[in-house]
């Protein structure tokens, strides 16, 4: 049986964080999380500010390293890569797309560069080749090769940017793509043509997703299975579809009841708003506590309740 | 970046800025067909005020101002870019090696780039200077280049950490960038601005450190600088006697080459800064609204 | 629905952008009602003008945008005929506001107190220590101990600090509270609570609302009428039901169906 | 106040760089200065002070760390030798003598030059682009970049040689005994008048860029923008909402700052001819009395260092972000 494309192992990882004063303190941002994500499929991973899940991202690319566990890439510990050449060809496997479209792109540079420069390195492409799969991976991106290459990024408007960043995953040619909120910072209006998108190069180039967000509305459109993440650890799991419609988790129902629903109206009835303020602070103060008992409520649905 | 020249050409302050750096750069390249003495001659009597002969008149040693001048000028743009250059490059490197690398070596070159900047420059310098003895304007432009870089330094490395914090660092650290490309391609573009600020900042205070210097008495009597000039009108008190010309000559030269420096500076801030950009609309909108608002004011006032 | 009469009436409102290449038309020729104890929702796109008419409200425009033309009025009154004086003592005495981000809007250098008092004491002259008590009283409103009154905004969480810049604008009990996507930073489950607080205050105090964002489904939990922006132009508006489920527009159609769902699976 | 107790930490440390800097100067220096003056100060200097001169440079018999630890007691004992100049003085009385007034020169020419920058910044900044700040605002930036000596020298010459408005030099008269009558102090004030404002004409100009620049920023803020839409008078929100703000980066200016006042007054007293610690050096320079000039460096970099700490404190005090809870 060949290995999940990625897997954590109890990760963890403390930030010692220093204020101006000089003093120091510690925030566990992941507490001993572990998952697995086999190849072609996606996994989203959503939660709140604060909740550890862009830790996960960048942990799961080795944009840093773990305080303990492991990350398991096909199998093998990145953090035992060595060398430039294995480096270079783990990086070339596994990209991310950030939030910020904007902050993601050089400003000093064009999208062309953006664009060429991880095919110079990673295919070692020139020339007529070069300009041939520049084109090809902007139209796979869904942008106008005419009038986008030679802009700047401020010139560009946010979905634009983010295609182009989308594209730079595609130029890399990775296999894992960690998509750390690629929506959250856009129109609502283009968000499902942009995770449409990414739904879409998922299936063609059969990639493997890892998708963290805070809009778990917006999870089932892109991923398989969803990990509700609270409080730096994962605290349910399961088929997107399942988590969504039969949540377990107190967390999950809080947050699943919080999405704006255009069919349910908001009163003004103060006896309801106190009582979801209860049942918010209730939940709240559970991130403090232990984890509960891992329970299977349906075939592969988990939660720790 | 090909239209940074034309946004450069439609700011007025950087124009000017540059036309009165040109024309001193002009002058020095050309001193010896624009003078007909040498500088140290001796063409008349002591403190001779301006004439046709003698433009800007002569010092107590009979020597032509207006020689002094234009040979003074290529020494002290000379001291000023030589020291902007090693400056700006100390500042830079060590800047961005704190602000990229972080860690420990930040933790070391921030700790000595604020001891350098909390030890007061000037009174250093001089016990330098009065230790080296006589020092040649090349000596000075080395002790100012050596030791001010600590504001540049500074700046850059805010810089580089508030780049390094944006995504884009970390999405080319993810493609595999080398780290010297990263710095050289991704960073510095990035830095530009700031590093052309930087070094326009130290040639002024080159400039201005190196005439004090010599004002002081630091200097190397027999250099041909503004300083010095300076220095002998203090020491044969041409002030008192009312030789001003030995004075404003000198100092109307250190003046305008400053003011030059410093409007091209003005507009790295203006063209680099977005919120300092618009102003000019800023401004017209305001009175375009002010007009606006009176008419209709005026217009539902009631009749009377 | 309360009363039927308008409190807010603009008329062929138009805000120009002065840039270096010319002006730019941000909002062209907007007509809007608002009306006594409604919630207005006005959504579109960002960038299409629905911020910049909300400044325009309160003359809060700053150059390079121009009001060029049109009329605003509010409770019968021509605010922009208002002199410098009559507007800053109009300003937030009938008309105040809640920002995008809560984070941003209160001095960090001033206490929570300080901040009630500059409005309390500016508008109604009144004494220190009544200001004290009202201010005391607005926290308790919006569910935050009045000890917090003495700290400085960035000892508060920013669920807390936007719940403070609510009890501000409650502060003179004004006809119109204009919310610029007050909950766009918050996380969803924070989102929540202070909406529903909003709205359980609105039916208490009775103030009209006028609420910008850009999610459709949270604008149709709240809001009474929706208008829809493009481009500078409000293009439809109608009744939160109608919008919802026959928008004449198609625009507004393709703006429904662009929007991510969760009812969808169901 | 942690902030602050670290920050005086920190001074320490400098402090103890400067008189390292100090030590190390004379030793990295070709020999021959050294030898010059010990040269010649064996014509003019009794033995023992000629002892002590050689302690306080650290060039006493022994190993170098043993030379260097007698350096540093000299230093902290602030036993920094004889004056060759002005023997029998000691450097410390000399240093002692000059000391208050360049602190008076440079520390009224710096509040001088912070309050008229920064109120003129923040007038420049409320009508930005407006036809004040197009003027004033590169103009100060132009200004700023005029050496102090030059604007000394000019002033000297309008307004003390040609109109004759103002003395010329001292820092007060000379007729006068030194006291707390009311006749020195009205003459120490109208001698300090040219000194203090050709000073602080230099510096008003880079005062004024970052205030305004500050400023301009800070109205961009939403809780400027919220202290409009409250209904508070221009006024209240010019000053207790942006320049409030804008005055914290400011005064971090400030504080970079304080060291080129200080050399701005050391030219400004050898041209006005004022008492204080800038025509010393001069003087001390052109004797090339060692001794002076080195203890010239420790003063100035304590007087520095103090300056330092009122800033931090000020700062402190300014931003509630900096203190705790």
């Amino acid at each position: 049986m060949t290995p999940p494309i990625l897997e954590l192992v109890a990760a963890s990882k403390t930030f010692r964080i220093r204020n101006i004063f000089g003093g120091e303190k510690s925030v566990a941002a992941l507490q001993q999380v572990s998952l697995k994500l086999d190849e072609g499929r996606a996994l989203a991973i959503v939660g709140e500010s604060g909740s550890g899940k862009s830790t996960l991202g960048r942990a799961a690319t080795g944009l840093f390293p773990l305080s303990s566990g492991q990350v398991l890439f096909r199998g093998r510990d990145i953090a035992t890569i060595r060398g430039r050449k294995a480096r270079l060809k783990h990086r070339r496997a596994v990209q991310m797309i950030f939030q910020d479209p904007f902050s993601a792109l050089n400003p000093a540079h064009t999208v062309r560069h953006h664009l060429e420069r991880p095919l110079r390195l990673h295919h070692g492409l020139s020339g007529v080749a070069l300009g041939e799969r520049v084109a090809g991976i902007v139209a796979e991106a869904e942008l106008d090769p005419n009038h986008t290459l030679d802009k700047y990024p401020h010139e560009l408007s946010g979905g634009q940017r983010q295609r182009v960043n989308l594209a730079r995953v595609l130029a890399v040619g990775a296999e894992l793509v960690v998509a750390d909120e690629p929506t959250s910072m856009l129109d609502v209006s283009i968000r499902r043509s942009m995770l449409e998108l990414i739904a879409r190069l998922k299936t063609q180039r059969g990639l493997s997703l890892l998708y963290i967000t805070h809009d778990i509305a917006t999870a089932h459109y892109i991923a398989e299975e969803t990990a509700v993440m609270f409080g730096g650890r994962i605290v349910e799991w399961g088929p997107s579809r399942e988590v969504i419609a039969r949540p377990a988790h107190p967390y999950t129902k809080v947050l699943l009841s919080a999405v704006p629903n255009a069919s349910e109206r908001l009163d003004g009835d103060s006896a309801a708003a106190a009582a979801f303020a209860v049942e918010v602070a209730r939940v709240r103060g559970m991130a403090k506590e232990e984890i509960g008992q891992w329970t299977e409520v349906s075939p592969g649905h988990y939660a720790a309740v | 970046m090909s239209g940074s020249l034309e946004v450069i050409f439609r700011n007025k302050k950087a124009v000017v800025g540059l036309a009165i750096v040109l024309a001193y750069v002009a002058i020095a390249v050309a001193a010896p067909w624009i003078t007909e003495h040498a500088p140290m001659q001796r063409v008349g009597r002591p403190h001779e005020p301006p004439s046709m002969d003698q433009l800007l008149g002569t010092t107590r040693m009979g020597r032509d101002v207006f020689t002094q001048l234009i040979w003074g000028t290529r020494t002290s743009l000379f001291v000023g870019f030589l020291a902007g250059l090693i400056v700006t490059v100390i500042g830079v490197t060590l800047g961005i090696t704190a602000g990229y690398l972080g860690g420990w070596v930040d933790e070391v070159i921030n700790f000595f780039t604020n001891i350098a900047l909390v030890i007061p420059q000037l009174p250093l310098l001089l016990v330098i200077a009065a230790f080296v003895g006589q020092a040649s304007p090349m000596v000075i432009a080395l002790i100012i280049g050596l030791t001010s870089w600590a504001w540049g330094a500074r700046v850059t490395r805010a810089q580089t950490m508030s780049l390094r914090r944006r995504e884009f660092i970390e999405a080319s650290e993810l493609a595999g960038e080398p780290t010297w490309r990263m710095i050289a391609v991704e960073l510095l573009p990035n830095l530009l601005s700031i590093i052309g600020f930087n070094f326009i900042g130290s040639v002024i205070y080159t400039i201005i450190t190196e005439a004090t210097l010599e004002f002081l008495g630091l200097g190397d009597p027999n250099a041909v600088s503004w300083g010095t000039m300076l220095y002998n009108a203090q020491t044969s008190s041409a002030i008192m006697i009312g030789a001003w010309w030995e004075v404003a000559a000198p100092a109307s030269f250190i003046a305008v080459i400053g003011i030059g420096l410093s409007l091209i500076n003005f507009a790295i801030d203006e063209i680099s800064n977005p919120r300092l950009r618009t102003l000019g609309t800023v401004a017209k909108a305001a009175k375009a609204q002010r007009a606006i608002d009176r008419a209709r004011v005026d217009a539902t006032a009631p009749e009377a | 629905m309360v009363q039927q009469s308008n409190l807010v009436e603009v008329r062929g409102l138009k805000v120009d952008f002065m840039t270096t290449t010319g002006l730019f038309t941000a909002v062209n020729a907007v007509d809007l009602d608002i009306r006594r104890g409604e919630v207005m929702g006005l959504a579109g796109e960002s960038g299409c003008g629905k911020s910049t008419i909300a400044f325009a409200l309160m003359r809060l425009h700053r150059p390079p945008a121009i009001i060029s033309g049109g009329s605003i009025r509010v409770d019968g009154e021509d605010v922009l005929a208002l002199t410098p004086q009559a507007l800053r003592r109009w300003r937030w005495r009938k008309v105040s506001m809640v920002f995008q981000s809560a984070m941003n809007s209160l001095n960090p250098v001033l206490t929570i107190f300080e901040q009630f008092r500059d409005v309390l004491v500016g508008h109604t002259g009144m004494r220190r220590d009544a200001a004290r008590a009202r201010a005391e009283e607005l926290m308790k409103l919006v569910g935050i101990a009045a000890a917090r009154l003495d700290d400085y905004p960035h000892q508060l969480s920013g669920g807390m600090r936007q719940r403070v810049v609510l009890a501000m604008a409650l502060a003179l009990e004004p006809e119109l509270i204009i919310m610029d996507e007050p909950t766009t930073a918050l996380d969803v489950v924070v989102q929540r609570e202070i909406l529903t607080e909003i709205m359980a205050l609105k039916a208490r105090l009775g103030f009209s609302l006028l609420f910008i964002t850009h999610d459709l489904a949270l604008m149709a939990q709240l809001a009474d009428r929706i208008a829809i922006m493009l481009k500078g132009l409000i293009i439809e508006v109608g009744a939160t039901r109608q919008i919802v489920e026959a928008p004449e527009q198609s625009y507004t159609r393709a703006l429904w169906d662009a929007m991510p769902r969760l009812e969808t699976l169901s | 106040m942690p902030f602050v107790l670290r920050r005086i930490g920190f001074y320490i440390v400098a402090f103890c760089a400067a008189a390292v800097i100090n030590f190390l100067i004379p030793r990295l220096m070709p020999g021959d200065p050294i030898d010059f003056m010990f040269a010649k100060a064996e014509n003019t200097l009794p033995p023992e002070a000629r002892a002590a001169l050689l302690k306080t440079f650290g060039f006493a018999v022994g190993p170098l760390h043993e030379q260097f630890l007698a350096y540093l007691r000299s230093v902290f004992t602030w036993d920094l030798g004889y004056s060759v100049k002005f023997y029998p003085l000691t450097v410390s009385q000399v240093l002692g003598y000059a000391l208050p007034w360049t602190v008076f020169l440079a520390g009224t020419s710096a509040i001088l030059a912070f309050s008229v920058g920064s109120i003129t910044g923040i007038l420049a900044a409320w009508r930005r682009g407006g036809a004040f700040d197009s003027v004033a605002s590169p103009l100060a930036l132009a200004v700023q970049a005029i050496p102090a000596v030059v604007v000394a020298l000019a002033a000297l010459f309008v307004f003390g040689v040609a109109l004759k408005w103002l003395p010329t030099g001292y820092a007060f008269d000379p007729k006068l005994d030194p006291g707390w009558s009311p006749q020195f102090i009205g003459s120490v004030a109208h001698s300090a008048i040219m000194p203090v404002v050709s000073l602080a004409f230099v510096h008003i100009g880079g005062y004024l860029v970052t205030m305004r620049n500050n400023m301009i920023g800070q109205l961009g803020e939403d809780h400027v923008v919220m202290g409009l839409a409250k209904g508070l008078s221009d006024r209240r929100v010019r000053y207790n909402y942006a320049a409030r703000n804008a005055l914290l980066p400011s005064v971090t200016a400030f504080a970079l700052t304080i060291g080129s006042v200080m050399g701005g007054s050391l030219v400004t007293e050898v041209v006005f001819n004022y008492p204080g610690l800038g025509r010393t050096l001069y003087v001390a320079i052109v004797a090339r009395d060692y001794p002076l000039i080195q203890g010239q460096l420790l003063v100035m970099t304590l007087a520095m260092l103090t300056a330092n700490l009122a800033v931090d404190l000020a700062y402190v005090f300014l931003d509630p972000r900096l203190r705790r809870a």
